[in-house]
């Protein structure tokens, strides 16, 4: 079952991509990279509190990945999230909004970069404690299940989150209840000023799906087709019922650890060689290549993305801040029992009308 | 008025969930060994042969897993009820209940909810030692965001779970596990108690005893001897720990101006700390004396009956409480 | 007396270790990142050069196995000290540190013990959100077994840290994350400030004002322009929030009758709670108001600064809240 | 490194034990279940409180694995921790005497059967949380090191603990730091109702080992010379810096999961067919084959072991109750710091004399 390189090779297939998909991609990319390097910068000014954890180097493992999606799976994301955010079809404006706490951010301001979630997207939150997104990741897939859908669970989590004790307790349980969750670590080598060969007591973390009787995958983090393709398969195992798939998307980020942990412990030369794959430039030269975009045509996708993070950071930045009494609002959900409520898989099992807006928006997804 | 039936509170529980599976299909409960048995305790017996092993199973040992895929489940829309087989392996699960649960609909702006109930049995008096017989509530009422249930009889055990398990929040549920056999009455049907809600269990004059669970038993049976010895108490039973009934609470404590606050926990910090807060804050004025804790020691709990015993709430120590506290006017810390 | 330096929080703190690692070969201290780049703090910076990869090492994400580890190497007569990257972190910890570091010894009869330190950075302020903002300490508090630190000033970190480490037990040592970088004069060499021991930093007549780690220093600011304005606070400074130095306060409250109690935890069941009660249990008659808490909102801490503002505690409303109190004689509940 | 069976073939080598210390183990596995069986009459008349696990039908594996370890060494054990303690020398007296919570028990009857410890026997405690002791197992080996001692740990868990994180957390920090941890897996095969195959998501918890680079043996739990020569290869490779191991002793309980919960679920021909696999037995007949020991031999270790148990049972019944008073002992050490202590690895790490005789008076081991 287990493979220590590739193992969906890139073989003729249903999954591949469109040329227009395939343009998307790289659209994608963009808007990620573009995107991260505004929110350095509006780090810089002091504009972004706190800290931002940024995914340049690493856009096409989101992209590939959540392109592989329907609209309706989920993601459960981590700490260096934006990306699989962007990914997942959230809106750079109100992210960056939420970035830089206005209350037109998909959270009103009150998460922030890492509580980024946008409940129409399916996307149920980059989260902040390392490791904690993977037994949600395993109760989303449990969750459709119960209500008879056949959605799949995208759920992302680091080399460092690899030695996290919950981990192992997800991919456990999702193996014996065989559930649609697609197991994918990033591994970008460090975990803060960790490197992964110190605390990783494998040279793979795919490897540790057969302790779990999971298929475990290497895959090239930088080729965002061959992520498209990993994650196609894992998902449509999901959906047939052959239970989770555990993939390990080699990557790298081009920055420190985040806005805050600035320190630069990685050699100079490990990220030049990384940035040697660039991932856009990958997927930019294959498109010329393979006669699916001129030059212009990039440069067009890139513009156009351009012109879309300036239209955002111009939507965040006039925004107004939350109002101060949200600062005690959301604590709990309005509890009105309705004792005679619901029986069946009926409209209202979001009844509470007035707390279900964002939910209600997302036909067939959250909130059935 | 619905029909009464005597049941245990087991049984009452398990009346409740297999009323609320009934009418709710987007429910269902795990945890470890609570399928084919029923659980230790018997609270989810016939739920698997009923409801099948999609919505009914048994977990592996992992109750970080078991709290986080409850998380899952409840933000997809699904209404999961978790058990956690001992109360005190809640220490496991607490990142996925405090830092996520309580938090995700907040950090999302309202976005998500949470809508889970976590159960279990909790206490001592058995003789399973410092691992297994902890009254760890006050951890959880320390959270924004959580909401946080200890019924004392069978009809309340019913009732709060029926609305614990509708309640669109991230419930934690404690069962007293000695309470688990006792017996009393039970509507049939639709019961609902509205979690928030305490219960004036008998009014009195001379001094309000705020109790929940194992204690407000204890405080029953304190407040009939005491009635004896002509002391006048009025019992007051929490039920909902969070959000905790003031009012109820405050409108007593004006009449009677001397408070008995019991808790199963660790004394320092504990629930009665927040109960005496409360009331400092909201009734200062009509305290006539010092409100005093009953609550277990501040020491584990150990193995041996002779040394269990004195480390827990008991009625001859709320007795004792009672006694001094309308007796005397210096303050009383009852231990 | 010894020679006094001015240094910051952090570089106090690694005074300490430096010391206690030369004195002591036993000692040990591991955790994220704490190795080769000092941690994210610099609290453990020139460790590893010093001392070797056996005693300073970073480990795996792994709070769970970095706690118990702790507790492993203390049972058999290490002196481990470890890291918790942010005390948020601590819920993954739990159970090891209540279930086993607090109990062992207990459970034991006397025969292990576990002389061990989990420390980190604590508290909000800096925009960081509701999982990397709580201060948790009351969950810790509520635990026998265990001792809570949290100290305020250079010296008191350095000495705290000191004691913490020869102490016997487990020691929770918060250290509150915007205090990293404030200076002060600190004593060279042997400097111990001894468990257990609050220090009154300003001694008045009007009101007194409990505080610990961050609230200390707001309250020094408070005290400062409340005495502009004519009234005297006595600032006591708690610095161990278990065992809880009941003398010291309750000697200040029975000179000036009223008393405010401020902790950036959240204000329900939390540790202002337990102040509260202790002095209603121990002073009640010289009680002249209501005790008011100032403590952190029930709510996640909210990440856009004007929010985050709003939940936590500051020198405005701690002013606020002793005008109120001196003034007024109505309950007053400050938020 | 990964074999899915037996490892350590019965081959000649300097393990093997004597022919006293063959009698020895014979007669340990009987002192266990005498033990137990003592245990779970005095439960059924109430003198025993709340519950208490036996270890009946799995002698073998807590004998042939203490019996590889020095005195020095440390265990770690579980809510099933009878046989560890008797395996590592502690007297069935003061066991016995706090199973029943007396004064005379190991813990003066505070800890009662969940957590029977020792530290002058390095017997760092049982454990009522299932997982709980296994880093607490790898702390020890860490303690051990910083020491300058050569101790290795034996760390017992279940089936059942195979799936708290907290093993997983254990294994890879063990593995990175290449620290001398014997992870030994008692697989009964249930974990209280629960059939491992339901839960454990691969068929041998000694696969897992690979995911953590740590050797994973299968061994014959039934056989205590299999146990007894893997666990003795294990600590020769903890001693020799070469790491941890992880061993999987395949057994089975006969009696069910507690004296508490009784409730039997397991199929009578598989528990039969486990029962003619008697270790006790097993043993017996090697010994008499060898000509190591004549039947008659056999029932004199076993009148012995027999005396030995009503001896203790005698001690145990005998001994007081503990003081009231001890309910508040013990929750602290006594804090008062000498400043002036300790320089280099003296004498009185432990100085607080009052507080270490039992520690004391084990020479070289915990305490120094
Ligand atoms: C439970 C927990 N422990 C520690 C941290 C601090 N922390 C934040 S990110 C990080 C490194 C994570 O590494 P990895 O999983 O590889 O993700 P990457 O940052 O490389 O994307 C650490 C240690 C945390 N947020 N949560
Ligand atoms: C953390 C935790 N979860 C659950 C339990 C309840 N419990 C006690 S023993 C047990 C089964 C353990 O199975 P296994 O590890 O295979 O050990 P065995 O009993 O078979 O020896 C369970 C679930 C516990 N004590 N601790
Ligand atoms: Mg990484
Ligand atoms: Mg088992």
């Amino acid at each position: 079952m287990m493979s220590d390189s590739l193992l969906f090779a890139h073989s003729a297939d249903s999954v591949a991509p469109s040329a227009e998909q395939l343009r998307g991609l790289y659209a994608t990319m963009w808007r990620i990279r573009l995107f991260e390097q505004q929110v350095l910068e509006l780090f810089s000014s002091g504009t972004v509190r706190g800290t931002a954890h940024l995914y340049v180097g690493e856009e096409a493992v989101a992209t590939g990945a959540c392109a592989a999606l329907r609209s309706t799976d989920y993601v459960t994301s981590t700490h260096r999230g934006h990306g699989h955010a962007l990914a997942k079809g959230l809106e750079p404006g109100p992210m960056l909004a939420e970035i830089i706490g206005r209350a037109t951010g998909y959270c009103k301001g009150k998460g922030g970069s890492m509580h980024v979630a946008s409940a129409k997207h399916g996307m149920l939150g980059a989260d902040g404690i390392v490791g904690g997104g993977t037994p949600i990741a395993v109760g989303a897939a449990l969750g459709a299940q119960i209500l008879g859908r056949d959605d799949v669970v995208l759920c992302f989590f680091g080399d460092g989150a690899s030695n996290q004790g919950v981990l192992f307790e997800s991919l456990n349980l999702a193996s014996v209840r065989r559930l649609p969750v697609i197991f994918l670590c990033e591994n970008n080598l460090w975990a803060l000023t960790t490197p992964a060969r110190t605390s990783l007591s494998v040279p793979d973390v795919a490897t540790r799906g057969q302790a779990f009787n999971i298929p475990g995958f290497v895959v090239d983090g930088q080729d965002v087709l061959a992520v498209h393709e990993a994650v196609s398969h894992a998902a449509e195992r999901g959906r047939a019922g052959e239970g989770p798939t555990l993939l390990e998307c080699k990557t790298y980020r081009y920055h420190s650890h985040s806005a805050f942990a600035t320190r630069e412990v990685r050699a100079a030369e490990e990220i030049a060689h990384w940035k040697a794959r660039d991932p856009i430039s990958l997927l930019g030269g294959q498109l010329r290549r393979l006669g699916i975009a001129t030059e212009a045509d990039l440069a067009a996708i890139q513009a156009q993305e351009e012109q879309r993070i300036r239209d955002a950071v111009e939507f965040a930045l006039h925004s107004p801040l939350p109002d101060v009494a949200e600062a005690f609002t959301d604590v709990l959900a309005d509890a009105t029992v309705s004792p005679s409520s619901i029986r069946g898989e009926g409209g209202e099992a979001w009844s509470h009308a007035a707390q279900s807006e964002s939910l209600s928006e997302r036909a067939g997804g959250i909130g059935r | 008025m619905s029909q009464m039936r005597s049941l245990t509170v087991a049984e009452a529980l398990n009346e409740a969930l297999h009323e609320e599976f009934e009418r709710d299909p987007r429910t269902l409960v795990f945890g470890e060994d609570i399928a084919d048995t029923g659980g230790l305790f018997g609270v989810t017996r016939g739920l698997l042969d009923r409801f099948g092993p999609r919505r009914v199973f048994g977990t592996p040992i992992s109750e970080q897993a078991i709290a986080g895929a409850a998380v899952g489940a409840a933000l997809v829309g699904a209404r999961p009820i978790a058990e956690i087989q001992i109360m005190d392996f809640l220490t496991l699960a607490m990142d996925q209940i405090v830092n996520h649960a309580a938090k995700l609909r907040y950090m999302t702006g309202g976005q998500l909810r949470v809508p889970l109930v976590i159960r279990g049995p909790v206490g001592a008096g058995v003789g399973l030692a410092a691992q297994h017989s902890q009254s760890l509530e006050a951890w959880f009422v320390h959270i924004p965001g959580l909401k946080v249930v200890m019924p004392s009889t069978p009809a309340d055990a019913k009732g709060l779970l029926k609305s614990a398990i509708r309640d669109p929040n991230p419930v934690i549920f404690f069962e007293k596990r000695v309470l688990y056999a006792i017996r009393g009455d039970v509507p049939t049907g639709e019961h609902l108690v509205p979690l928030g809600k305490a219960e004036v269990c008998r009014t009195g004059r001379d001094v309000t005893l705020l109790a929940s669970g194992l204690s407000a038993h204890y405080g029953r049976d304190a407040a009939q001897k005491l009635a004896e010895q002509g002391i006048d108490v009025e019992l007051i039973d929490l039920r909902t720990l969070k959000p905790l009934d003031v009012d109820t609470i405050v409108a007593s404590v004006r009449k009677t101006g001397r408070v008995i606050v019991a808790n199963d926990g660790y004394r320092t910090c504990g629930f009665a700390a927040e109960l005496v807060s409360t009331l400092v804050e909201e009734a200062f004025d009509y305290l006539d004396a010092p409100i005093v804790r009953v609550a277990g020691a501040d020491a584990p709990i150990p193995y041996a009956q002779n040394l269990e015993a004195e480390v827990l709430v008991t009625t001859d120590k709320l007795i004792r409480a009672v006694r001094e506290l309308v007796g005397a006017s210096a303050p009383a810390a009852v231990r």
